[in-house]
């Protein structure tokens, strides 16, 4: 972590407000760091407020959502910024991936022209320049045919083109961070490798700082140099992704690793957690896991484990693993 | 896509058909004998047949309606038996009034409509929302001759701004005529921007919340552009096809607002010939009427094609 | 910009426009005020046609007669017969020879001279058996017509007849030229002060000033006129008030008459016209047939109420079939005045103790619902229920009641001046068979000396007034709404017209 | 780090008034309601009998003569409006409910018969909808006579297309539904089907659609004896007063205005109850904060 970190989350909080009234708390205590040019990794059950994390960095949280805490990105708190200059920062200085390509593209405008539009509006370029600059994206992202597929609309697509349109929409600008929420997962698993690939290469060559969110521990593994776990919407567990795989610290890390499906010579039941996760308003007492934590003790339901260092670059949220790693 | 338009266009010429016989029959069972009105309660009845034989009211109905239909197909419609002038240059006459009306009603309604529908679809359950939904329902709630009447009092009587009705004729001015429309047109108006600002906020809320909205916004475009570049184009096809039922209910139900201006629209051509049994305008206005209605509802339909690109299947 | 947004845009910059136009409208406030030559004439109801010879309808004659057409003789704004195109005339004794002197040097508006020959085309053209001339009984009684010279016409007749002259001044008598009769329904030529210049159907028909008038005594004092179509009396009223209009000889709504009264720049003449109000019933069915139910439920009705209630209170009570303006007319209101207890007793008497049902065929014009209304409580009063059917008029009003006389009771307003001899005429809607009534008519119509005349229709009207064939209600009033500073124009109607020979602007 | 403790606060009271959360369905329910009582009133009480005329006491202003003044007749405004109501209001009825029902009937089988039978009612609803509604509605009169069965007549025809194309745009989506499939496939036969099946999946949509075409009626109504077209005298309809009083605008304006605000007001209950029905049942509006 050398100098000011590209991005830094503190303290990030967010609570939706409840049609029938009152608040309901779904982030707590979120925080972590980003340099330029790294890869972090966001992992977690579906449910674990993981998108919510992503969409509010970009300070697109759906209406009933407040954020407290602090999102440092290039020295200005993105929280504390009007949607005026929020809007000068997304796009051009943070680019997004979102998760379903049937619906995330406008049906009723040209690929070609939604990638330009982003240039047009930052950069005021003329749509004639803009839309030449479209076409090499889609070149870029291994689009075959790119100049005749920029003039077609996205039902003309398949899945896997879609999405690699949303790439090429995102780097138009040249972003600093590119945020992919769950950018595979609505895809079948051939294309999903080949999409990762292009992610990749373009994420080297641009130099882009990437925050991948995903409930995919192979697509953690082979994209993040760092990774964050979360769960019920708070931060279990963070550090390299080699060693949050190898040597996880958080029970919940470690549940989730036995959980991946492996073929098993014996023949018995794949593993899984007991118990499913928890809607936030019914969470247990303590430690948010301790209803399920296979290794719970008396104090784990005293109050909520707090975030702890156990050594540089790692972190974790468990009373337990402390203890462990202090013998 | 050239089957489809075709088998569509088959389809409406039928019903076409369809509605020349419903009124030629119509008009044919209508009490009332055009002769004896035209000449009055004293005419003796030599007189009355002479006059049933020019009109040719004397031959058979399957003759007369083929005469009739072979006429209109050649683009011949008849003269017309009250007023004794071709009834084709009636319409034409009539539709310089209606149309250019009815146009300027829809372009009123639309001016308030789509900017207060995006607007409280925008903003929903805002103060916004809730007074442009009042609004709305009250637009559509009053009857429409109802407001023409008050806007008479008003402007022309008591301000005398404007005219208090009656139509000067194009060729007697573009300034003067438009004005003598402008009244008509906002009471047109009303009522159907009451019912547009509704489907207008039903149809953007639809798509408002649709993921690629959020894309845009993604992509660095404030809220506006993202509602007005995005979000609207998608929700223009239940607004087309609203549009087009009101174009067409514009040109056929005027008649009353044409009444309160006093304004020689088709709509009282109609009700005259009515009253007076003029049955060759009455059978060539409401088949004007149909052709119109078919003709809108097809073009309404090629809009969508325009509108929704997933409609036109492989476009190259 | 995808030509999807460009729609959206589009619209919006459509619809700035749209509105942005209608602002600048608004505050232009566009009125011409009138130039004093000019005449703009509102009328409620629209002619079908321009040709009065041809078809019936009273408003062609409104148009055109006297303005466009001339005929032999006129009728002047008192009723009176008075020389046109032709100078003078004679009658022979025996009363079946008539000798006309004709005007020299009269043009039609196309250029074609009149004289003699004309004038016989055109009554011939009248009475041909092609014609469809709505009053082509006018010009039953003539035999033979000959013109001796260019300047003299003769009608011999085939029997007495001492309406001929009068009716010679109707419209439906007017003079038209051999080449323009054809298409005088769309483009009127005539010897008139006024030629045709246009007409917008359901809008206005525009005349303007015929230099060549022959008559030169008459000073015109109009060189344009417009005859606007306001069916609507609220657009009659706004379009009066806001200047659009200079003049509304018959106003539609009687309601809205004191909405004038504070109006400086307006004026309103009460005349009256010869549009009587009749219930007529049907003579030949129960219980119409009996004379004393006609009588009784004469006597149920308040006259002045229903004026009141119908009319605002504008127009006469009128005993018979005969109003104050024609000649030789009787106040025979006082036949069978309003008195329930009698019309009560009289019902008894006539077998009906408790009264009885029917129903009344009303057209949809407002004079007849109205009192259609205030005559279905009066009657109420005397334990009669009548239902009210409205019938569309013309079409189905002349179907049901005057061809059909499939009816029980009706009620119309009869536009024809002195038409008193209907109810001599067989068939005839009413069904009334008076062989005394109709040996009167015969008697009128044999003599030519009119102090006999109008002795003669005295004794008709009192027949009916006694006999009661129909409710005799009321005469509606001309009610003439006009410019303060427009002068010239006819306060009564004793024929419908618009006469605008002597109409001029006085500031 | 400090602890965090979690923080759900308990949602608001039970029930938030049913005002606050249903305004529309309170509102315009509120409206039709009062409307309906009034309506049955006036067939046994009315102030003054509506008919009855004192021409003496004609066009006097509210509360100089009754609670609403009189009319050019010397009648009781107030009766007449009351009176006005029921016939109004059971116009708009009568012709709706033969309109839905038809409307629905013709709808449903064209949505379960399909081919020939579809295509051919399809087409009806298209000659309907070509022929102009006003002036179809003079023919009407025209052929049948004005009066209140023609009034309900005209009103009714129009409204068939557009009950039979709501419902069978509804009924084929329901029928496109797996478990419609499957009763299909269990043997189930068309009519069965639809009773059971479509029906009550669509009725919320008819429910909605009857209430705005009841404004609707009320609407058409006025404007057909705005032409002379509706009810004969002496039954006053709201239509017909407004009708009436257009030449009184000057001397006696609120002849026109009250029966145009009972005319707007009626139809504002209407579509504010449809609008709530709408939300009330339609199951996609009720996540929608």
């Amino acid at each position: 972590m050398t100098g000011t970190p590209l991005l830094s989350v503190e303290n990030l909080a967010v609570s939706m407000r409840l049609p029938a009234g009152g608040q309901m708390q779904i982030l707590t205590d979120v925080g972590f760091a980003l340099d330029a040019g790294e890869t972090l990794g966001v992992v977690g059950e579906s449910g674990s407020g993981k998108s919510l994390l992503s969409l509010a960095i970009m300070g697109l949280l759906p209406g009933a959502a407040t954020a407290t805490g602090r999102i440092m990105f290039e020295g200005r708190d993105l929280l504390a910024l009007d949607d005026d200059t929020l809007c000068s920062v997304r796009g051009k200085r943070v680019g997004m991936i979102f998760q379903e390509p049937m619906t995330a593209l406008n049906p009723a405008m040209t690929v070609g022209d939604q990638i330009a539009e982003g240039l047009v509006w930052h950069e005021g370029l003329s749509w004639k320049v803009a839309r030449a600059q479209a076409v090499e994206l889609l070149d870029q992202v291994r689009i075959a045919d790119a100049r005749r597929r920029a003039q077609t609309y996205p039902h003309e697509m398949s899945g896997g083109q879609r999405q690699r349109v949303g790439i090429a929409m995102a780097l138009a600008l040249k972003p600093a961070l590119m945020i992919a929420d769950e950018p595979t997962t609505a895809l079948d698993v051939t294309v999903q490798a080949e999409v990762l690939d292009i992610l990749d290469d373009l994420r080297r060559e641009y130099g882009m700082a990437l925050i991948l969110v995903s409930h995919d521990l192979g697509v953690i593994a082979r994209m993040c140099a760092r990774t964050v776990v979360m769960y019920a919407g708070r931060r279990m567990e963070e550090g390299p992704t080699r060693d949050v795989l190898t040597l996880p610290l958080n029970p919940y890390s470690r549940g989730l690793l036995r959980a991946v499906p492996k073929r098993r010579t014996d023949g018995g039941k794949l593993d899984t957690i007991p118990g499913s996760v928890p809607g936030f308003a019914r969470l247990p007492p303590g430690c948010c896991f301790s209803d399920r934590c296979p290794e719970r003790i008396a104090d784990c339901q005293e109050a909520e484990p707090a975030w702890a260092i156990p050594t540089a670059g790692r972190g974790v949220r468990c009373i337990r693993a402390m203890q462990e790693f202090a013998r | 896509m050239i089957v489809l338009l075709l088998r569509r266009l088959s389809s409406l010429l039928l019903t076409l058909l369809a509605v020349s016989a419903l009124i030629f029959i119509v008009m044919d069972v209508l009490p009332g004998d055009p002769a004896a009105i035209m000449l009055g309660t004293s005419a003796s009845p030599d007189t009355l047949a002479a006059l049933r034989h020019e009109l040719g009211l004397d031959q058979p109905l399957i003759i007369r309606y083929a005469l009739w239909l072979g006429g209109v197909v050649t683009g011949d419609l008849g003269n017309s038996y009250t007023y004794g002038v071709p009834v084709a240059g009636l319409i034409a006459e009539r539709l310089a009034v209606t149309l250019p009306l009815a146009l300027f009603a829809i372009v009123l309604s639309v001016a308030i409509a789509i900017p207060l529908g995006v607007a409280s679809a925008a903003r929903r359950n805002s103060a916004v929302d809730y007074a442009a939904a009042f609004v709305s329902q009250l637009f559509i709630a009053v009857p429409g001759f109802w407001v023409g009447l008050l806007l008479v009092l008003v402007f022309s009587v008591s301000l005398g701004w404007m005219p208090s009705g009656g139509f000067p004729g194009w060729h007697g001015g573009f300034g003067s005529s438009l004005g003598a429309l402008l009244l008509p047109a906002i009471a047109l108006a009303l009522p159907q921007a009451g019912v547009l600002t509704r489907v207008t906020r039903s149809a953007v809320l639809e798509v408002l919340n649709d993921d690629f909205v959020r894309t845009a916004r993604a992509k660095g475009l404030p809220r506006r552009a993202a509602l007005w570049r995005h979000a609207v184009p998608n929700a223009l096809v239940p607004v087309v096809t609203i549009l087009g039922l009101q174009f067409t209910f514009l040109i056929a139900g005027a008649v009353l607002v044409e009444n309160v201006f006093n304004l020689p629209g088709l709509g009282r051509l109609a009700f005259q010939a009515l009253t007076q049994r003029d049955i060759i305008v009455m059978q060539d206005v409401v088949l004007f009427f149909a052709a119109l209605v078919i003709i809108m509802n097809f073009i309404v339909d090629l809009s969508y094609l325009y509108l929704d690109p997933r409609l036109r299947g492989r476009s190259r | 910009m995808n030509r999807v947004q460009s729609i959206a845009g589009g619209m919006i910059r459509l619809a700035t426009f749209g509105v942005a136009l209608s602002a600048g409208l608004l505050l232009a406030g566009v009125t011409v005020a009138a130039t004093k030559t000019s005449l703009v004439l509102g009328m409620s109801v629209e002619p079908q046609g321009l040709d009065p010879t041809v078809s019936a309808p009273v408003a062609i004659g409104q148009v055109t007669w006297q303005n466009i057409f001339e005929g032999l003789v006129a009728i002047d704004k008192d009723g009176k017969i008075v020389p046109q195109l032709a100078k003078s005339w004679e009658i022979s004794g025996d009363g079946l020879i008539y000798t006309f002197k004709l005007q020299q040097g009269v043009k039609f508006h196309d250029g074609e001279d009149f004289d003699s020959a004309v004038a016989k085309f055109a009554l011939d053209r009248a009475r041909g058996p092609e014609s469809t001339n709505g009053q082509k009984r006018f010009f039953a009684a003539i035999d033979t017509i000959d013109t001796p010279d260019k300047q003299t016409l003769v009608l011999k007749l085939k029997e007495r007849n001492g309406s001929l002259l009068y009716w010679l001044g109707w419209p439906a008598s007017v003079m038209v030229g051999t080449q323009s009769a054809a298409n005088d329904k769309t483009t009127p030529i005539g010897t008139g002060p006024f030629k045709f210049v246009s007409w917008t159907k359901g809008d206005r028909v525009e005349l303007v000033a015929n230099p060549g008038y022959w008559n030169t005594q008459t000073k015109l004092g109009l060189d344009k006129v417009t005859f606007r179509f306001i069916a609507d009396a609220q657009a009659q009223a706004a379009a009066l008030k806001s200047g659009d209009v200079d003049a509304f000889p018959e106003f539609a709504a009687p309601e809205m008459m004191e909405g004038f009264k504070e109006d400086t720049e307006l004026v309103t003449v009460i005349g009256n016209t010869e549009l009587k109000v009749v219930a007529g019933m049907n003579n030949t069915r129960k219980p119409f047939d009996d004379k004393r139910v006609r009588q009784a439920l004469m006597m149920a009705i308040d006259r002045s109420t229903v004026i009141d209630g119908a009319w605002s209170g504008f127009g006469t009570a009128i005993g018979s079939h005969y109003t104050p303006n024609d000649r030789g007319y009787i106040d025979l209101t006082g036949t069978y005045p309003y008195d329930p207890e009698k019309a009560k007793a009289l019902l008894a008497e006539a077998g009906y103790p408790n009264g009885f049902t029917f129903t009344i065929k009303t057209p949809q014009m407002p004079y007849a619902p109205r009192s259609a209304e205030i005559m279905q409580a009066m009657f109420a009063e005397i334990g009669v229920t009548m239902t009210i059917e409205p019938t569309e008029f013309p079409a189905k009003w002349v179907q049901d009641v005057f061809k059909g006389t499939d009816y029980d009771m009706t009620i119309v307003a009869h536009a024809e001046p002195m038409d008193i001899d209907i109810y001599a005429r067989d068939p005839y809607y009413f069904n009334y068979k008076n062989p005394a009534f109709t040996d009167v008519i015969k008697k009128i119509e044999l003599t030519a000396d009119t102090v006999e005349q109008e002795k003669l229709y005295g004794e008709a009207q009192k027949i009916l007034a006694d006999d009661v064939p129909a409710l005799f209600l009321f005469v509606m009033p001309k009610l003439g709404v006009w410019n303060a500073k427009l002068k010239g124009l006819w306060e009564n109607e004793p024929i419908p017209s618009n006469v605008l020979t002597d109409v001029h602007w006085e500031d | 780090m400090s602890a965090v403790t979690v923080t759900v606060e308990k949602p608001a009271a039970r029930r938030t008034s049913l005002f606050l959360r249903r305004p529309n369905l309170v509102i315009g329910g509120a409206i039709i309601a009062i409307l309906v009582i009034i309506a049955f009133v006036s067939l046994f009480w009315t102030p003054m009998p509506p008919g009855k005329m004192q021409i003496i006491h004609k066009l006097k202003p509210p509360l100089a003569q009754g609670l609403l003044g009189t009319d050019h007749f010397g009648r009781d405004v107030l009766s007449m409006l009351m009176a006005g109501a029921w016939n109004s209001l059971s116009i708009a009825t009568v012709a709706v409910a033969f309109g839905a029902s038809l409307g629905t009937l013709l709808g449903v089988t064209a949505a379960a018969r399909r081919g020939v039978f579809e295509a051919v009612a399809m087409r009806a609803n298209d000659v309907i909808f070509a022929f102009p509604p006003i002036l179809s509605a003079m023919m009407l009169g025209a052929l049948l006579g004005t009066g209140r069965f023609t009034a309900i007549i005209a009103i009714a025809v129009f409204m068939v297309p557009v009950f039979s194309r709501v419902t069978v745009s509804a009924a084929s989506q329901v029928w496109a539904r797996d478990y419609v499939l499957a009763a299909r496939a269990a043997g189930k036969g068309g009519v069965l089907i639809t009773i059971e099946h479509i029906l009550p999946n669509i009725a919320n949509q008819i429910i909605v659609q009857v209430t705005i075409q009841l404004g609707l009626a009320i609407l058409t109504e006025a404007g057909l004896s705005f032409l002379g077209l509706g009810m004969a005298p002496p039954a006053p309809t709201w239509g017909r007063m407004l009708a009436d009083a257009q030449t009184y605008l000057g001397t006696a304006p609120w002849l026109a205005i009250l029966p145009g605000l009972a005319i707007a007001l009626t139809v504002f209950g209407f579509n504010m109850l449809g609008d709530g029905l709408r939300d009330l049942l339609d199951p996609r509006e009720k996540g929608r904060t």
